[in-house]
């Protein structure tokens, strides 16, 4: 919405007095566990930064890589994985495929200059609202310390359009759907056959 | 525009439908354009090897050059970009680009093109995810430069660095300047058609080429803006003859530190970080049939936003351990994670590059 | 060998002078040495820090102060003594938890050009560095002469482990720790329920007949358990038991005979030192006959001595019922 | 733009209408909702806000109303409500989004009160946060797809796991309006804690008295299938369609065989310490059952302890049995259930009083444990209810109880066991009944709810026992005074009038804490239910759905989810029969469409999902060389949609396109409430770039 919102802003929204750093964080809780722990720490009114905004997920094994770079490419300056402690997965053991790809993109990320710090992985049972609440004022403090990362935004180049529907009626050919792309060297591949 | 229409899904709108222009009855032959078609084939920062892929086709392009006038082919023929300057816009019906934009002066040529051309096709990985150049994005444009004009095959005692503008008595002499990120193609310009491969397989070159020419001629139809041309929907799998099973992997393993694997079984259940599973296919799984891992030069699968988390998510989760220290003693068998699963699309990528690259902001 | 800094305290150079001696004794068996810190005063003891708190800690902290600057990496402080102990662990606690109160003594502190950051020493007692460093298996393996058969009660009193500062200790309520090292060496620990009781402390000087029957109890418990001998990790508890067990039996006309040695003796005899090299004998009420009585026993016999299992009670009864089964440590088989 | 369209699972214009939830002052009071409103309507009118509009509670029929005439009035095609937790509310949105015709998962609820307004006090803050996480939830709706949930049969019959009271009186309601129950005990006999007790408070009616008629009935009844001596092992499917396996352990005694005459009791030579239903005050024999009225009659052959299996001679109970039912052979036998729903009332342990050494528990004969003391003043125990002292013989004249062992201690457990006041008293009431001793209860708070407990303790106060408010610190048996010798002394300081007191005394008898299942976290993953830190199960809403979890179809009773008495037990019992005779009732329920599926096209057969899926919801067709995903079986959780690696897994609920659009919503707003500044990626002589990194 970067383009779309030109009109000064109502000065009530300023909240981060000029040069302090307030980071944000996506955090991606699990359905029945960290989010629920999300709910606890709201019913009991623990206090605790405004940086992470929450994603529901209905796992930590839905958690897809893609989903943290998205974020870094957005502009976020930490993300924040959290799901039931191992062993105790909602769905018996997706939380360890969770750990794993934690790990292998901590090792992606820290090539790609990302410090370590703005990937985190917190486990909180749906019982630990206070836990999830330390640990997200733990993770806020830590990334203000690293500081902005403020990743490029993708395409802000205006890219010179072309109207392919002109260019088309210019050929005056018709407009069916593409032609199958061959599906490679192996045309009596089941599949295929079975089409 | 919205976010969305930024990000990378929205830039690949192939599968869906309502990405068909809306439909237009079939024009009578007699509104034909009587002159051929245009075509021009532009290398970009590419190695060549796009275009020996084209000639590659063999007799095939003598049909190509029957069914179009080539205006520029700098590999094959002489051209003048004056030439191209002096055409109305959108008069060059078809444009390939191969190769990425490293240097201003491509970025200049492929928008000009962009404007003097009806349809602009990404031609290989180059073009379409910056492929082997594009590594180049893990480091800051300075230490490649460093690099470049200092290595010992460097006889350059005075330590001197191009210079982009330079005073020479007859004026001042532009050289193309080394971008600080090299881009993809559709990172610069417009683009309306994409054929992946590193180099994009010959047959399929000749598919893509026929499927256009059809549309030319008004006999076949014309694919969707966006469409990847000349490749499946798939992943090299799909094509590969290796017997897989489920996955249990235990440890990963380089082709050198073993002697031998099992022709029969999938590669990457024997260890072997194969890339099969979430490349495009279309290339015929060529190197797994030789038992070597595919490297994933034809780049994400349909509909995929970015290539090596989907291929990180898939490794990491047939892992075969749950505790953290085990997890890592088998992921230091893969000890070069950004090669490993973004040796060809980093430039494409959702995060396009290291940060030093961008932070160093061209210095 | 593992290196620790050591504050000796004034009870080491005196009255406990047995406590040193056998305590130099097994260092070397138990691979530990100790690097005296340089000019080291009192550790305010018992009663300075209950008459004026700053002066006190100011005077405590100059030890921590000079252990900080003599400190090699990971190197932590060992007090024999459990007041020297209980004043550093205290004064460093204190100075961590109270920000206004570190600055007071720093302040004071700075006079004498020093300074002390809270937690830059780790201050531990003797007991818990051989328990948790060195291990029991290690003392097991350094034993020679197996105390088999010596009937003995162990006496903590009130300043190890508790207050229990940093968690070290297995149970502050009903500490076993000092059973178990003992056991390790062989010895039959007697349940002896009064472990952290009260010796007396001075009360023996500002209310002798209260002061006394403190330690009429501790003696007189001992001595129904069967317990030959009492064994302390306090040089302050030593003295009252040992010193005024007279006075005791002439106040309540008992006739108690109840020695009482450090910890440290008993290991140095079970590793087969002289008992007299670690001070046996200096005691007035004398540990000597128990020691050799024990030592004459078979070496086969080693180690099989576990504390006195209820399960062995003789049953008065046929109709009397099961006691519950105990923790494994303490099941006879 | 025409790009972003392409996305759109509906065709068409997207009309999102947008309601801001005051929830009174809970959200209100911290969140500028008008302005959070207001911002909406003016800058995401090209994310497609039609309307946006806040109200006082949005949850009210009016303010549901508001909704729905909107969808109507607008005709909206998105909704999404910025309110409380989408686990409190989402259903009601939904269904009001589905009453105005529009499919429910066209309907967002995104949280801006647990997760902003109750956790943040700065306004202008909460009030930003408030902005992006509605943004999210609009760009994650505008690719909400409508969404059909399946429906799958429910299986009539029921699992219930533990044969205690709560699972007793589940069975019972079950069986009794006429479905099948598979009723699994892991010890030789169903009856649980109750049948080791005597007496019951407040009425002092005998436990005995009361429940065997109900272990008898569950025994004999023609719905109910008695598993005792058996534990479950597996669990597989899912709600309405459960495949138990249940390990049915040897018992060395043919049940169709045994008459349960009890001979072999008698005749069997090996006398062995009861520990499980004696609590270790008394003993049984190697072949036994629990205790006489036990339910089945049929003994097992305790097989550690038994002499034939030891040494291979004796048989005496074959020998004396007069049916032959004895069969050292048998082998532990394997069962498979399926079944509908799955009641859990697996109880609780005692907390083990040796942890408290200073109440000398195991040193000191004495010291007694609650369980023990039930077991010594019950008529069928080993003193056939004579309360005397561990030498079997000696009545004790005063009797101290301690309240609290265990409970309310920070070294242990810090709640309270709810139970241990009122049993304190009733057994301060059995000591006065059975002997003359004088009574000392020692409590920290005298916890008396209940209909008629309260009485109960004055009553025991009018019968004349002491009460001592303060917390024991030691129980010895050290005496510092003459009138102490031979006894043990209780160390207290009496916080009513502050001052530390010894009560030597003959018999201390511990209320010791009520504990979780010593595996209570295995039994949770086994169930797929999450249970808190201690071990306790987790309800599916603690006030408002007790007895459910968040697993549909496994549901809870009695003391797994906490401390509980008799009453509170039987009463969940029922309340967990009477949730799953209404899921029968239905004969089918509809599933959350929250499932995954495999693009058959797209699928390489690279077998990475395969692994992924813990209910083997995921299968590899051989002949055509893809995997498919049987929806029924899966639950939804996305790990094989977020491992596929050529994206041939779409995850409905939770899909990329949804996730990606949050995400992009989610940080379109800045930390400061402006949107992001963002720099753009270096390129020092391409015009466009240089342009955007000025603005």
């Amino acid at each position: 919405m970067t383009t779309q919102a030109p009109e000064a802003p109502a000065p009530v929204e300023v909240v981060a007095p000029a040069g302090t750093f307030e980071p944000v964080i996506i955090g991606f809780t699990c359905n029945w566990c960290s989010y629920r722990a999300a709910d606890l720490a709201g019913t009991a009114r623990v206090k605790y930064p405004p940086n992470v905004r929450l994603i529901r997920l209905m796992c930590s094994g839905r958690l897809d890589p893609t989903f943290v770079l998205k974020a870094y490419a957005e502009g976020a300056d930490a993300v924040l994985v959290s799901g039931c402690h191992p062993g105790e997965c909602h769905y018996i053991e997706q939380n360890y495929k969770a750990m794993r790809r934690f790990q292998l993109l901590q090792r992606t990320i820290e090539a790609l200059g990302i410090e370590p710090g703005r990937l985190q992985l917190v486990w909180a049972s749906a019982a630990e609202g206070v836990r999830l609440a330390n640990e997200i004022a733990r993770v806020t403090e830590e990334v203000r310390a690293l500081g902005p990362l403020n990743w490029p935004a993708a395409d802000l180049v205006d890219l010179d359009t072309f109207s392919l529907e002109k260019a088309w009626e210019a050929t005056g050919g018709d407009v069916e759907g593409p032609p199958k792309a061959p599906a490679g060297a192996n045309p009596d591949h089941p599949k295929e056959a079975a089409k | 525009m919205s976010p969305t229409a930024r990000s990378k899904p929205a830039a690949k709108p192939a599968a869906k439908p309502t990405a068909k222009p809306a439909a237009k009855p079939a024009a009578k032959p007699t509104a034909k354009p009587a002159a051929k078609p245009k075509l021009a084939i532009f290398g970009a920062a590419s190695c060549g090897g796009c275009d020996i892929a084209i000639v590659n086709i063999h007799e095939h392009i003598l049909e190509v050059a029957a069914a179009f006038d080539i205006v520029l082919w700098p590999t094959v023929m002489d051209g003048k970009y004056s030439d191209i300057e002096a055409m109305e816009d959108g008069e060059i019906t078809i444009t390939l680009v191969s190769g990425s934009m490293r240097t201003d002066e491509t970025v200049h040529l492929s928008k000009l093109l962009r404007r003097k051309s009806k349809f602009m096709v990404a031609f290989g990985s180059c073009a379409s995810e910056g492929c082997i150049p594009g590594l180049a994005n893990l480091t800051p444009r300075k230490e490649i430069l460093d690099t470049a004009f200092s290595t010992s095959s460097t006889d350059n005692p005075d330590g001197i660095r191009p210079v982009w503008e330079f005073e020479a008595p007859e004026g001042i002499l532009h050289l193309p300047e080394f971008e600080p990120m090299l881009r993809t193609l559709d990172q610069v310009v417009d683009v309306d058609y994409t054929i992946p491969g590193c180099p994009p397989e010959s047959e399929q070159i000749w598919a893509a080429l026929q499927a256009v020419v059809a549309a030319l001629k008004g006999t076949g139809p014309l694919p969707p803006k966006g469409s990847i041309l000349g490749a499946g929907e798939s992943t090299v799998c799909d094509e590969c003859a290796r017997k897989r099973d489920v996955k249990k992997i235990d440890r990963f393993v380089r082709i050198q530190q073993v002697a031998a694997f099992d022709p029969e079984i999938c590669l990457l259940e024997q260890g072997l970080p194969c890339n099969g599973p979430a490349t495009r296919n279309g290339c015929g799984a060529l190197c797994p049939s030789v038992s070597a891992p595919c490297i994933g030069c034809y780049g994400a699968a349909e509909g995929v936003v970015d290539y090596g988390a989907r291929l990180m998510s898939a490794y990491a989760s047939v892992i075969e351990a749950t505790k953290p220290e085990e997890i890592d003693k088998i992921l230091d068998g893969i000890p070069d994670p950004a090669g490993q699963f973004y040796r060809f699309s980093l430039a494409g990528s959702l995060l396009r590059g290291s940060r030093s690259a961008w932070q160093s902001d061209g210095e | 060998m593992s290196d620790y800094l050591y504050y000796p305290g004034c009870s080491m150079e005196g009255s406990g002078r047995s406590y040193r001696e056998s305590l130099e004794g097994i260092c070397e068996p138990l691979g530990i040495s100790l690097r005296e810190i340089d000019d080291w005063n009192c550790c305010g003891a018992t009663e300075y820090v209950s008459l004026s708190t700053t002066p006190a800690y100011a005077m405590i902290a100059r030890n921590l102060a000079l252990a900080a600057g003599e400190k090699k990496d990971g190197e932590s402080l060992v007090a024999a003594c459990s007041a020297c102990y209980l004043n550093l662990a205290k004064a460093d606690h204190y100075m961590a938890q109270q920000p206004a109160f570190n600055a007071r003594v720093n302040d004071a502190l700075g006079a004498g050009g020093l300074h002390y950051d809270p937690g830059t020493v780790k201050v531990r007692h003797l007991l818990e560095v051989i328990l948790n460093d060195v291990g029991l298996e290690a003392v097991k393996a350094a034993v020679k002469k197996p105390l088999t058969g010596l009937k003995v009660a162990p006496y903590l009193g009130c300043m190890v482990p508790r207050p229990d500062i940093d968690g070290s200790y297995t149970n502050h309520e009903q500490p076993d720790d000092l059973d178990r090292l003992l056991r390790a060496l062989g010895a039959e620990v007697v349940d002896y329920p009064l472990k952290t009781e009260c010796c007396g402390g001075h009360m023996t000087q500002v209310a002798p007949k209260l002061g006394l029957e403190l330690i009429r109890r501790l003696v007189a418990e001992a001595e129904r358990r069967e317990a030959v001998m009492m064994v302390t990790v306090c040089p302050m508890c030593q003295i009252n038991i040992d010193a005024y067990q007279g006075e005791m039996n002439a106040m309540f006309h008992t006739k108690h005979k109840m020695p009482i040695v450090f910890f440290t003796q008993l290991m140095g005899v079970a590793f087969g030192l002289d008992p007299k090299k670690v001070g046996v004998g200096r005691e007035y009420t004398n540990a000597s006959k128990a020691l050799v009585k024990a030592l004459k026993a078979a070496p086969e016999q080693a180690l099989v001595a576990a504390g006195a299992a209820p399960a062995r009670r003789p049953r008065p009864d046929k109709r009397a019922l099961p006691m519950p089964r105990m923790a494994d440590s303490e099941v006879e088989e | 733009m025409t790009a972003e369209h392409n996305h759109l699972p509906v065709e068409g214009e997207i009309r999102i209408g947008v309601y801001v939830c005051h929830c009174g002052s809970n959200i209100a009071g911290v969140v500028d909702v008008a302005e959070v409103a207001k911002w909406a309507a003016e800058n995401l009118r090209d994310q497609g806000v039609v309307v946006a509009r806040d109200y006082k509670f949005m949850c009210s029929s009016p303010g549901q109303e508001l909704v729905t005439d909107d969808i109507k009035e607008y005709g909206l095609n998105r909704i999404v409500v910025a309110a409380c937790s989408p686990h409190l509310h989402e259903k009601t949105f939904r269904t009001a989004t589905a009453r105005a015709g529009l499919n429910p998962y066209l309907c967002e609820l995104v949280s801006i009160r647990e997760q902003d307004s109750w956790v943040h006090t700065d306004k202008a803050a909460a009030t930003v946060k408030a902005k992006a996480i509605l943004a999210g939830g609009i760009e994650r709706v505008r690719r909400n797809e409508p969404l059909e949930p399946m429906t799958v049969d429910i299986n009539p019959a029921t699992l219930v796991v533990g044969g205690g009271i709560a699972g007793i009186s589940a069975t019972l309601e079950i069986a009794d309006a006429g479905f099948k129950v598979y009723l699994v005990e892991k010890d030789a006999s169903i009856g649980g804690h109750m049948a080791q007790f005597d007496k019951t408070f407040p009425t002092l009616d005998c436990a005995a008295c009361i429940l065997t008629p109900k272990m008898v009935t569950a025994g004999n009844h023609p719905n109910v299938e008695l598993l005792t001596w058996s534990e479950v092992e597996k669990v597989e499917g899912y709600v309405g369609n459960f495949t138990v396996t249940v390990r049915k352990k040897a018992r060395y005694v043919n049940e169709d065989l045994c008459n349960g005459c009890g001979v072999c009791q008698e005749k069997c030579p090996k006398k062995v310490l009861d520990e499980v239903f004696e609590a270790g005050l008394g003993y049984r024999k190697a072949i036994y059952t629990p205790f006489p009225q036990a339910v089945p009659r049929t003994p097992v052959i305790d097989r550690p302890n038994c002499t034939y299996f030891e040494k291979g001679t004796c048989k005496a109970c074959e020998k004396f049995c007069e049916t032959n039912a004895i069969d050292f052979a048998q082998e532990d036998t394997i069962l498979t259930l399926d079944v509908g729903n799955i009641i859990l009332a697996t109880g609780y342990d005692l907390f083990d009083a040796r942890k408290m050494q200073q109440y000398g528990y195991g040193h000191l004969p004495n010291v007694f444990t609650s369980l023990e003391f039930e077991r010594l003043s019950n008529s069928a125990g080993p003193t056939n209810g004579a309360i005397v002292l561990r030498d079997g013989v000696t009545e004790p004249k005063s009797v101290a109880i301690v309240h609290c062992v265990g409970s309310r201690d920070k070294n242990h457990n810090t709640y309270c066991s709810a139970i241990c006041c009122m049993q304190s008293l009733k057994f301060a009431h059995l000591v006065k009944e059975h002997t003359e001793a004088t009574i000392y209860d020692f409590y920290i708070d005298m916890r008396t709810p209940g209909k008629g407990y309260d009485e109960f303790y004055q009553r025991i106060m009018e019968e004349g026992g002491i009460f001592v408010r303060g917390k024991p610190a030691e129980i010895t048996d050290v005496a510092r005074a003459p009138e102490e010798e031979g006894k043990l002394i209780i160390q207290v300081e009496d916080t009513l009038i502050g001052r530390q007191r010894r009560f030597p005394v003959d018999m201390v008898i511990l209320s010791s804490a009520l504990e979780p299942r010593a595996d209570a976290k295995e039994l949770a993953v086994r169930f797929g239910i999450s249970c808190s830190f201690d071990g306790w199960a987790i309800e599916k809403h603690p006030k408002l759905d007790p007895v459910a979890t968040m697993t549909e179809g496994v549901f809870i009773a009695g003391c797994v989810s906490g401390p509980k008495d008799i009453p509170a037990s039987v009463a969940q019992g029922a309340a967990a029969a009477a949730r799953v005779l209404g899921m029968i009732q239905q004969k089918r329920m509809k599933l959350e469409p929250i499932k995954a599926t495999v693009n058959a096209e797209h699928c390489s057969g690279c077998r990475i999902c395969n692994t992924m899926c813990p209910y083997n919801a995921i299968s590899f067709d051989d002949a055509l060389g893809v995997s498919s995903i049987n929806a029924a079986m899966c639950q939804g959780c996305g790990t094989c949609v977020a491992a596929c690696p050529a994206g041939a897994i779409f995850g409905s609920g939770f899909s990329d396109e949804q996730v990606l659009a949050q995400i992009e919503g989610l940080m379109s707003v800045g930390a400061d409430g402006l949107p992001q500044r963002r720099s753009a990626f270096p390129a020092t002589h391409d015009e466009a770039t240089q342009e955007a990194v000025r603005a």
